[in-house]
């Protein structure tokens, strides 16, 4: 389904989504991007790069899976343990960037499959996407295009909405985005057939603009495999501090870790919660033995970009990198996964 | 407030001279409010800053650290230390926001148990009206 | 802002006779106009060495990654490494020293002197720009900055962009060093701890929800800790882990792990979490800034340890970061230290 | 630990009358590692114990909580038990329920609340004791002795007697101290010299002392039990085997320097014998004045006059090394120097002396055979004038603290001068008259009776020379008088010193020093005989200005310290020390800088614990930015889950 909004209207259909938890980026006073709760109230359009990306809605910091505490009755010790399973309202992600979703649907893979993650998708399930296709690049280091993504890719997406100016082009990928469309029919037009040329010179325009490249993402992963043990890393990741900002902020790393928060060791009382956590932190290697065999920085570094470049792909024929940018900007030390991928493609030439 | 809300109290004392105070207090039959909850510590010296943040977390509304008065420490100096850590401690407490009254240090020798009887007194009246202590605390 | 090629020269005459290992240093960066760190090892490269305002880093942080490298070698290279210090990272220097950190004879330091400059602050300077991006900035004669944006380029009084601890600055020529470029120029220097009035000024329950606002930002990323020189320890207390293990480690060892505080970026363990970190650092933050300009969040970090900076100096008389032979703050007193506040 | 028995005693009513003791015992029950829990009512009872011994042994306890009373008086009771049914005494604690809890609370529902809680907090830390041996050290069986004054003497001779080997070492050529330079002692007036040669001489001929005079203590190590000293002894260049006391090289002996003996009211040759009495009975020759530092050439008449060639320059110093259980240090004091009271003209007019120069003016032994007479024209003073407190009790200028003796011997100067010179006057400035002691109210009560001595309370304000005479200018407080005396003589009452040295000697024994420089003792009322450091014990002035019966008694004292260690084949020390998790120590010693007991040195980059010297305070563990270092059965990781406890239900 292919439809036409006008900009003004925006505010009215944000509002009439009443019946769905609506997450929108917002701007605080200090200038930074943040998905947040839409109140009802402005909802800006000029939306910049958040800083977290909306994986922090699928996949939340900190999950509670269950519950468990010991009772004492009479002689007999008993452990109740009770699964907290989320309660999801159903919710709207606006302004996801194409970039983010495609990150979403690179999470379901990982969260799905023949084990699916319940916590996840009770959440996922629940979750419609609503993507603003980039005719500006949100940041200066977008890279998506070379990454097999685009500034106003599909994919992940539930509703597509690309600003023609005064409206926006909005299309509508699945059942779930006509739900939202549904929802405030009398605002929705069909678009003329001029509109639909636009809109295509609109995304041919988009991709133009992207102003960085990786070359060669494809034969760059097919040459990592041979390169676990190269002097590179080393070299790479000299100025690394090993903080988690490249792994947390990223919208497609997806590693956690599972552990008891005990509130009260007598009676025991507790949960099992599972955090984030990523390849990052010296300990997340740590083996109980006190051997770690991702010892250092090197190894840390090498493990980002092989998960993302040679890993994945194996296994989802997928990058596990969508373009973002955010750890490029973000990174306080300027380690640059685009400089560092054309020293693997250049390495040895 | 709630008239029933009854503020719980973590108090760190050494073992020289303020446990030994605060038996002193109970010897000489003092009375003063069941509030607080003693923990015995050799020297005021070794109270780590984590001890009162983790007291704090684990949902105290008032932390007490006390030693022997300054000359008169077992270990000779531990509790100068002490005086010098957990003022640092208290100012960074005070910038963060909690309420001044809710982390206090005294000196009480192992003759004070008049002195003991009165902080614990005083500190449970001066709780009272700040309410549960939230800050700090996990899962408030 | 000084010149370095004194430097550099010194630079390449030690690489070239095997003196240091390599060169930590400013290199530019490889986007936008924050240099970046630069490891040094063949005297060719030396001019790849920058000295601009943008040189923001704390480069002494990557003595800790030294030290941890030599520690996994069998036979460690000993010679010492060069580094590229401004003043206050050469007071991040003394305290290595004074910890026993680090040794004199592992480094060489080369200390370049702000002299009436400073270090740029990225927020301000964004700020400034509203959304253009800056290619450049630099520093002309006046002692101004000099952006160049893709319109072209803008000036603009030091105060405006300089760091606000730049603006408070203790020693911005180094203090401690073995080759000097620039100026020792002294400046005066009327509220040291200025920038805190704003939070000091707010009522207890203003404070409490100023903080609650920043650090619910938090995400435990880390980075603060991670940019910090002197956060080198190879386990942080706050981690509930038990980083260092060894095969000799029982599992009674194991199995005493402290839960100060959990994982989980929730309220209350940020603000402990941060709270400890603040108490760690007192009379041994340098005010670097390199904590806050690392969070990605913006948390302003550095409020909480120029806190304890301050009551440390006016408390205590203690300043950090002069003087090697000098005992930490924590591990010293003086009869005459207040008392006040106790009963 | 999994098995944990918790005991409730009821104490009578003691505790059961506030808490409910079968709920408390109901409620630890109910915590995962506690297998056994009772309530009983007299714990301490030989049944009550009995109990606690049966439970260990039944159900395998490995930890015991009994919750009672104060630790302070069952735990060793419970620990004992505890010990006799086969588990570490160290896996027994004590939950103070009834002076922290059943004494101090009426409201038995929360009363009950909280011994829960305490008792629960005990569980948490009992769980996590480890099983511990008292440390044991043998005893190096040898006593050494810092300083031959009187109060180094007294202590040398109690220890030797009851059959320990004593080292004393004394810097100055002979024994005897500041006392063997005084005339009569207050309030008997009885020969200070007579009464303390008797005791030099039985030093020096103790089978038992072995004493080492011209010598300095250089380096001390170890701990108690186990000290190792470094000894310097000084040539004196003379054999006193060989010497026969003819005095015949001190009558060639071309260099003349002042006598230290007469406080420089005389003058001594470079080779020299310091007093007639001097023990060892030898002479010196004084390196530091021959030879000559002008003529740097030694002139050796001395040695061709000495017919039983006793004199070898060739002697060079020694270190003698030597083991030693414990250390008593009696380095004494000295006056405030001259060179601070230009304001009473001392050092500036001949006539201005201090409480020692006229102690030695009315010794019969003394420059003027006992006579007072004034150093500048050898005239008998007619009108003397005593100031008390020339540098003691001023914060501002000087000394702050009271130098205690000045008043006693004040009054004696003054009544000695009458007894001398029975027309003379004397007048004393005094701020107060401090005569604590047997018989010392009655003493100065004399001197104003018997010999009319003019006590004038103020403050004197100039002192200066005119027309031969020290007039001197002060107010009597009292009668708002200002005062005016043309003195013959001078007499100040300085303040004492920790003797010069005895700062220097304290950094090699590692001693506390108080911000005077005296030595500190361990706690100011109940071990004011020992020092900082186990095993170093403090005699005499090097601790607090006192008098010759104090520092006697005090010398006693420490002997008796030390002879209660040396008298044990081994040293048991508690186990509850500091230990270092090796892995997390980056050798960054802050711990180190505050350890009270320099229990912990850098090794390698990690600190070590030395345990003997440890005393388990811990606060080196909150020092710590890495909790790399605890105190055994009371680890961080135990007060964590204390505070828990305290916190939970």
């Amino acid at each position: 389904m292919e439809k036409i909004l006008a900009k003004k209207s925006f505010p009215q259909w944000v509002k009439k989504l009443d019946s769905w938890r609506v997450y929108i980026p917002r701007k605080d006073e200090e200038g930074r991007w943040n998905y947040f709760e839409a109140d009802g109230g402005e909802v800006s359009l000029d939306v910049l790069q958040t800083t977290l990306p909306p994986k922090k809605i699928l996949f939340p910091q900190r999950e509670v899976f269950l519950e468990f505490a010991k009772t004492l009755a009479g002689n007999r010790e008993t452990l109740e343990i009770k699964e907290v399973l989320p309660e999801v309202k159903p919710t709207v992600i606006i302004g996801a960037r194409p970039c983010e979703a495609r990150a979403a649907w690179m999470l379901d893979e990982v969260f799905g499959g023949e084990f699916k993650d319940v916590y996840y998708w009770k959440r996922r399930d629940q979750t419609t996407l609503v993507g603003f296709a980039c005719t500006t690049p949100p940041s200066e280091n977008c890279f998506c295009t070379s990454v097999e993504g685009s500034p106003h890719s599909e994919e992940g997406l539930d509703l597509l909405l690309t600003d023609l100016g005064d409206r926006y082009y909005v299309q509508s990928m699945t059942a779930k985005g006509e739900k939202l469309i549904s929802a405030a029919k009398a605002l929705f037009e069909e678009p003329k057939p001029e509109a639909k040329k636009q809109v295509k010179a609109a995304h041919a325009e988009s991709e133009k603009k992207i102003r960085r490249q990786l070359k060669d993402a494809r034969p760059i992963a097919q040459k990592l495999k041979g390169m676990f043990d190269s002097p590179l890393w080393d070299e790479e990741s000299m100025s690394c501090l090993r903080c988690g900002i490249c792994t947390y902020l990223c919208p497609s790393c997806h590693c956690f870790d599972i552990g008891d928060e005990v509130e009260s060791p007598s009676p025991l009382k507790g949960q099992r919660v599972r955090t984030w956590d990523t390849c990052q932190f010296p300990d997340f290697t740590m083996h109980s033995s006190g051997h770690n065999p991702r010892p250092d920085k090197a190894s840390r570094l090498r493990q980002r970009l092989l998960h993302k470049f040679q890993y994945f792909i194996q296994v989802y024929d997928k990058f596990m990198c969508v373009g973002c940018g955010r750890c490029i900007t973000l990174c306080p030390v300027g380690i640059d996964i685009i400089k560092v991928l054309d020293k693997v493609r250049d390495h040895g030439a | 407030m709630a008239e029933d809300y009854e503020p719980r109290i973590v108090a760190f004392l050494c073992k020289w001279c303020s446990s030994a105070g605060s038996d002193l207090a109970g010897v000489s039959r003092m009375e003063y409010p069941p509030n607080v909850v003693p923990i015995q510590v050799m020297c005021s010296g070794s109270v780590s800053p984590l001890y009162i943040f983790s007291a704090f977390n684990k949902g105290a509304d008032g932390v007490l650290v006390s030693g022997c008065h300054p000359g008169d420490c077992h270990y000779i100096k531990g509790n100068y230390y002490a005086r010098r850590r957990l003022n640092l401690v208290k100012k960074l407490l005070e910038y963060v926001g909690l309420e001044t009254q809710r982390f206090q240090m005294s000196w009480v020798s192992a003759a004070e148990g008049t002195k003991f009887t009165q902080i614990i007194k005083d500190f449970v009246k001066e709780l009272k009206p700040l309410g549960p202590q939230t800050k700090l605390r996990r899962n408030p | 802002m000084a010149k370095i090629e004194d430097l550099k020269e010194e630079a390449k005459k030690l690489l070239r006779e095997g003196k240091v290992k390599y060169i930590i240093g400013y290199g530019a960066g490889s986007n936008g106009w924050l240099a970046a760190p630069l490891f040094i090892k063949k005297p060719e490269d030396v001019d790849k060495l920058v000295w601009d305002p943008t040189c923001v880093h704390n480069l002494v942080r990557f003595l800790v990654d030294e030290k941890r490298r030599k520690a996994r070698q069998k036979q460690p290279d000993k010679r010492p490494v060069g580094i590229m210090v401004k003043g206050c990272d050469s007071r991040a220097v003394v305290v290595l020293l004074q910890e026993k950190f680090i040794d004199r004879s592992d480094v060489y330091i080369l200390g370049v002197s702000c002299e009436k400059m400073g270090v740029v602050d990225d927020a301000k300077l964004a700020k400034k720009l509203a959304g253009k991006k800056a290619k450049r900035v630099e520093v002309d004669a006046q002692d101004r900055f000099v952006v160049t944006t893709e319109d072209g380029k803008i000036e603009m009084a030091a105060e405006e962009l300089l760091a606000e601890r730049c603006l408070e600055c203790k020693a911005n020529f180094p203090v401690i060093y073995d080759l000097l470029s620039g100026e020792k120029t002294k400046r005066p220097l009327d509220k040291p701890f200025g920038s805190l009035e704003k939070i000091e000024s707010l009522s207890a329950a203003d404070r409490s929800s100023f903080w609650k606002e920043q650090l619910d930002r938090c995400i435990r990323c880390y980075a603060c800790r991670s940019a910090c020189p002197m956060c080198y320890c190879d386990e942080c207390v706050v981690d509930s882990i038990n980083l260092a293990v060894t095969a000799d480690t029982t599992a009674d060892e194991k199995a005493q792990r402290i839960h100060w505080i959990q994982r989980s970026a929730e309220s209350s363990e940020n603000l402990v979490y941060h709270l400890v970190r603040a108490i760690h650092l007192a009379g041994r933050c340098i005010d670097c800034g390199e904590c806050e300009r690392a969070c990605p969040l913006d948390i302003p970090l550095r409020f909480l340890n120029k806190k304890l900076e301050k009551e440390a100096k006016e408390l205590f008389g203690y300043e950090v970061g002069f003087d090697p032979a000098l005992p930490a703050l924590i591990s010293c007193f003086r009869d005459e230290d207040p008392q006040d506040f106790i009963r | 630990m999994k098995r944990t028995g918790v005991f409730i005693c009821h104490c009578g009513i003691n505790i059961a009358g506030t808490v409910d003791v079968k709920k408390v015992a109901e409620e630890l029950a109910k915590h995962p590692s506690v297998v056994h829990a009772e309530d009983y009512v007299y714990m301490c009872s030989d049944p009550g114990q009995n109990l606690i011994e049966q439970a260990i042994r039944e159900k395998k306890l490995d930890g015991v909580v009994v919750a009672c009373c104060s630790p302070n008086l069952h735990e060793t009771t419970f620990r004992n038990a505890a010990k006799r049914a086969g588990l570490n005494s160290f896996r027994c604690e004590i939950a103070n329920i009834r002076e922290q809890c059943s004494w101090v609370h009426k409201d038995k529902p929360k009363a009950t609340q909280k011994a829960t809680k305490i008792a629960r907090s005990a569980v948490e830390k009992v769980r996590q004791n480890e099983s511990l041996d008292a440390l044991s050290v043998p005893v190096t069986r040898r006593a050494l002795v810092v300083g031959g004054g009187i109060s180094g003497l007294q202590a040398a001779l109690d220890i030797a007697n009851t059959g320990f080997e004593v080292i004393l070492v004394e810097r100055n050529p002979s024994v005897g101290g500041h006392m063997i330079q005084l005339s009569e002692t207050f309030p008997t007036l009885d020969c200070s010299q007579c009464i303390l040669t008797p005791k030099m001489v039985e030093v020096s001929k103790h089978p038992k002392i072995k004493l080492m005079t011209y010598s300095e203590v250089q380096d001390v190590s170890g701990y108690v039990g186990n000290f190792k000293v470094k000894i310097l002894k000084k040539p004196t260049y003379v054999d006193p085997a060989k010497c026969t006391l003819c005095d015949e090289c001190t009558k060639v002996c071309p260099i003349v320097v002042p006598n230290e003996f007469d406080l420089g009211l005389t003058g001594r040759r470079a080779i020299y014998i310091p007093f007639p009495q001097a023990i060892p009975a030898s002479y010196t020759l004084d390196d530091k004045n021959c030879p000559d530092p002008f003529t740097t050439i030694a002139c050796g008449k001395c040695a061709d006059v000495c017919n039983p060639k006793a004199i070898d320059f060739d002697q060079k110093p020694e270190i003698i090394e030597a083991e030693v259980g414990v250390i008593i240090v009696a380095t004494g004091y000295d006056l405030y120097d001259k060179e601070n009271m230009a304001e009473y003209g001392f050092g500036k007019y001949a006539d201005v002396l201090d409480g020692l120069q006229f102690e030695r003016l009315c010794s019969a032994s003394g420059p003027t055979m006992g006579q007072i007479l004034r150093p500048s024209d050898h005239k008998e003073p007619k009108e003397v004038v005593f100031i008390q407190c020339s540098g003691s009790r001023d914060p501002e200028n000087h000394c702050a603290y009271c130098s205690k003796i000045c008043c006693m011997y004040t009054a004696k100067h003054a009544m000695l001068y009458k007894h001398h010179v029975h027309d003379g006057q004397a007048y004393i400035f005094y701020i107060d008259i401090r005569s604590g002691g047997k018989g010392y109210e009655e003493f100065v009560q004399r001197a104003v009776e018997e010999d009319g001595v003019v006590y004038l309370r103020g403050k004197v304000s100039k002192v200066f020379e005119e027309k031969g005479k020290i007039m001197v200018w002060g107010v009597d407080t009292l009668t708002g008088r200002s005062i005016e005396i043309a003195a013959d003589m001078v007499v100040l009452a300085q303040a004492m010193r920790p003797s010069t040295g005895a700062q220097e000697l304290a950094k090699k024994l590692k001693l506390a020093l108080d911000k005077d420089g005296f030595l500190a003792e361990a706690h100011p009322k109940l071990r004011p005989v020992e020092s900082v450091t186990a095993g170093m014990f403090l005699a005499g002035a090097a601790q607090a200005p006192k008098d010759i019966p104090e520092a006697v008694a005090q010398a006693s004292g420490a002997a008796a310290k030390a002879v209660a260690i040396l008298s044990q084949d081994r040293l048991f020390h508690s186990p509850t020390v500091a230990k270092v998790i090796s892995n997390l120590c980056t050798g960054c010693g802050m711990c180190v800088a505050v350890c009270p007991y320099d229990a912990l040195t850098l090794k390698d980059g990690k600190v070590e614990v030395n345990e003997v010297l440890c005393e388990g305070c811990g606060t080196c563990t909150a020092t710590c930015l890495r909790s790399a270092i605890q105190v055994k059965n009371l680890t961080q990781q135990q007060v964590a889950e204390m505070i828990n406890a305290c916190l939970g239900g």
